[in-house]
């Protein structure tokens, strides 16, 4: 079956975000595929190269690329919501002449109609919110 | 995209308090500009969005009702609000700043059925 | 004597409970943001004894509430709010 | 047939109301996260006719919650809970 | 900082789902740190944190109880909770991982009273 | 009157984060002063130097900065919460290897004891939360 997920939580603030990624976790593992991730919200925090969590708490950036490269997922950040609250690539730093950029590699910025694209082209989309 | 699913945006939080309903509109507005049918169900604390004469100038923040008003411009025009939501907030039909069609649980139940894809906020 | 805000609605019924237990006669309940929906007239606030509430006003007028307050409660602008924390020496955020 | 999450305690009546009311018959509620504590024996759920309830493990778990849940209610892991959603044509998320 | 002040830190939030109470327990701990008088109040779903055998290594998570356990260790000993929220909960002493004092809507009251700064979480 | 703000919100995710904000402008034009704003939890993000928010939204970032440099106050970032958050200054990018820093200038990264401090020397500690 193919999944999409809706992130709408922060990692370390809720738990929503580590949810949605042990969700992802256990989806492929049973064989089935993600079509795409898409953070929105404080969701696009999940997406910064500039977290550095305690050695016990996850590193949910790492651990989605990771992901990403080994099953060939999508991992969108919904580019309205990321650039309000600071998540850049550099394409946007330069737009907005800003010093530098930290969005994660492996991620990328774009509109929310690739949630709504994500949402019809997959047999089911999970939303883990706060 | 050439399948097409039928869309149902659930809004449960007051406006301005938070990004949720904001966001919750978004989603549906791009819904529709993806050309795919969307309803909007108001729930709860969601129904104060409908409210007629906000002014968040004040609070610099965009005027969520003026977006409401302007859905059935994007052609959605299937909107639904809780009639308990509605009543135990003392929201008559005048109030709001656009007609929506009131329904109790079964009603909901009911809409939740006739959608394919359902997203809250 | 306390000064209590609080930033929301009143279906969040376990804080506004919890806030108005923990309120003392000469307490001032202050509400803001989305709290502002405790002060509507249609479901009255349930004030224990000696305690007076405020609305802040701009949260009000945000909202589309001006209507639709209760008459006890009395609007403060953003100076009224500072001034409250002044007059109480303790102030706690319900959020 | 749709499957609900939900990720709040019960004292967000709100929320809890709000979902039962969206069930239909046949319809299955996951509680996940903070879900969990809707599950306990003390305050039993009431859920709609024909509708089921299940616990997400790892959740309980680390709420010290394992003697706590209501007898009626199944736990299930994340792989449990990947299959709920493919047996549900339909998922939403109550948060 | 020669002087000091008598602060309270309440606890309103569930462990794990959400940052509050971890950061409501951070918040305790620097205070004793910074050698001032510091006490506790649960309240809400704050009790749910008092619960014994939390095993939250399953969702990478650190365990909560076992820092509150240690909190008399930092002279943080003036812990306080809702009797009513233990009530609702079905939460017996023996269910806690320390002993709290039981407060009524009186008792909280009073306990705020007696504090100069009052932190909720 | 001295006051201290304690942040516990993220801006445009919650409106607790502009209040803070009114509420310190408030503050001042009243001839009080503020001795400290800490930035805590999702607080941290109002801290960010990346933040390009719409032209109708308040670019709070900026407007703590100019408001510390015309008043003479401390705007100080839980170090613990903006770190796991993906919020470095300079140092802590150096320390944790990462590619960047997105501190917005004006503001610093330090211990939550900053908090206790103000709690103590202020004589009115409110908390802006979500």
């Amino acid at each position: 079956m193919i999944f999409s997920l809706l992130v709408y939580a922060a990692p370390h603030s809720h738990q929503a975000a580590e949810s949605a990624y042990r969700f992802a976790v256990a989806c492929l593992a049973q064989g089935h595929s993600i079509h795409r991730v898409f953070f929105y919200g404080d969701g696009v925090h999940g997406a910064s190269a500039l977290a550095a969590p305690p050695q016990d708490e996850l590193n949910l950036p790492a651990r989605w690329q990771a992901l990403a490269q080994t099953h060939d997922l999508d991992l969108v950040v919904c580019i309205a919501a990321a650039v309000r609250r600071g998540l850049l690539d550099s394409n946007e730093a330069r737009r907005y002449e800003k010093p530098g950029h930290n969005l994660h590699d492996g991620f990328e910025l774009s509109g929310l109609g690739q949630l709504t694209e994500a949402a019809i082209v997959s047999d089911r989309l999970i939303t883990f919110g706060a | 995209m050439s399948t097409s699913k039928r869309f149902l945006v659930i809004s449960r939080h007051p406006p301005y308090g938070s990004s949720h309903a904001r966001d919750a509109l978004d989603t549906a507005l791009t819904t529709a500009v993806f050309e795919q049918p969307v309803s909007m169900l108001f729930l709860d604390d969601g129904v104060y969005q409908l409210l007629q004469a906000q002014q968040p100038a004040a609070i610099q923040q965009k005027n969520l009702g003026a977006t409401l008003s302007a859905l059935p411009m994007y052609d959605i025009d299937q909107l639904y609000a809780c009639d308990k939501a509605l009543q135990n907030r003392g929201l008559q039909p005048e109030d709001c700043l656009l007609p929506v069609q009131r329904l109790d649980s079964n009603g909901i139940a009911e809409l939740i059925r006739t959608h394919d894809v359902v997203m809250s906020f | 004597m306390t000064l209590h805000t609080l930033n929301r609605p009143p279906s969040n019924t376990a804080l506004l409970t919890d806030c108005l237990n923990a309120c003392s006669s000469g307490d001032c309940l202050l509400l803001i943001e989305d709290g502002v929906y405790c002060a509507l007239a249609q479901q009255p606030l349930e004030l224990p004894e000696g305690v007076t509430a405020c609305v802040l006003a701009a949260d009000v007028a945000a909202r589309g509430l001006q209507s639709r307050l209760h008459d006890s409660i009395r609007q403060v602008d953003d100076a009224g709010f500072v001034k409250l924390c002044c007059e109480h020496p303790r102030v706690i955020s319900w959020y």
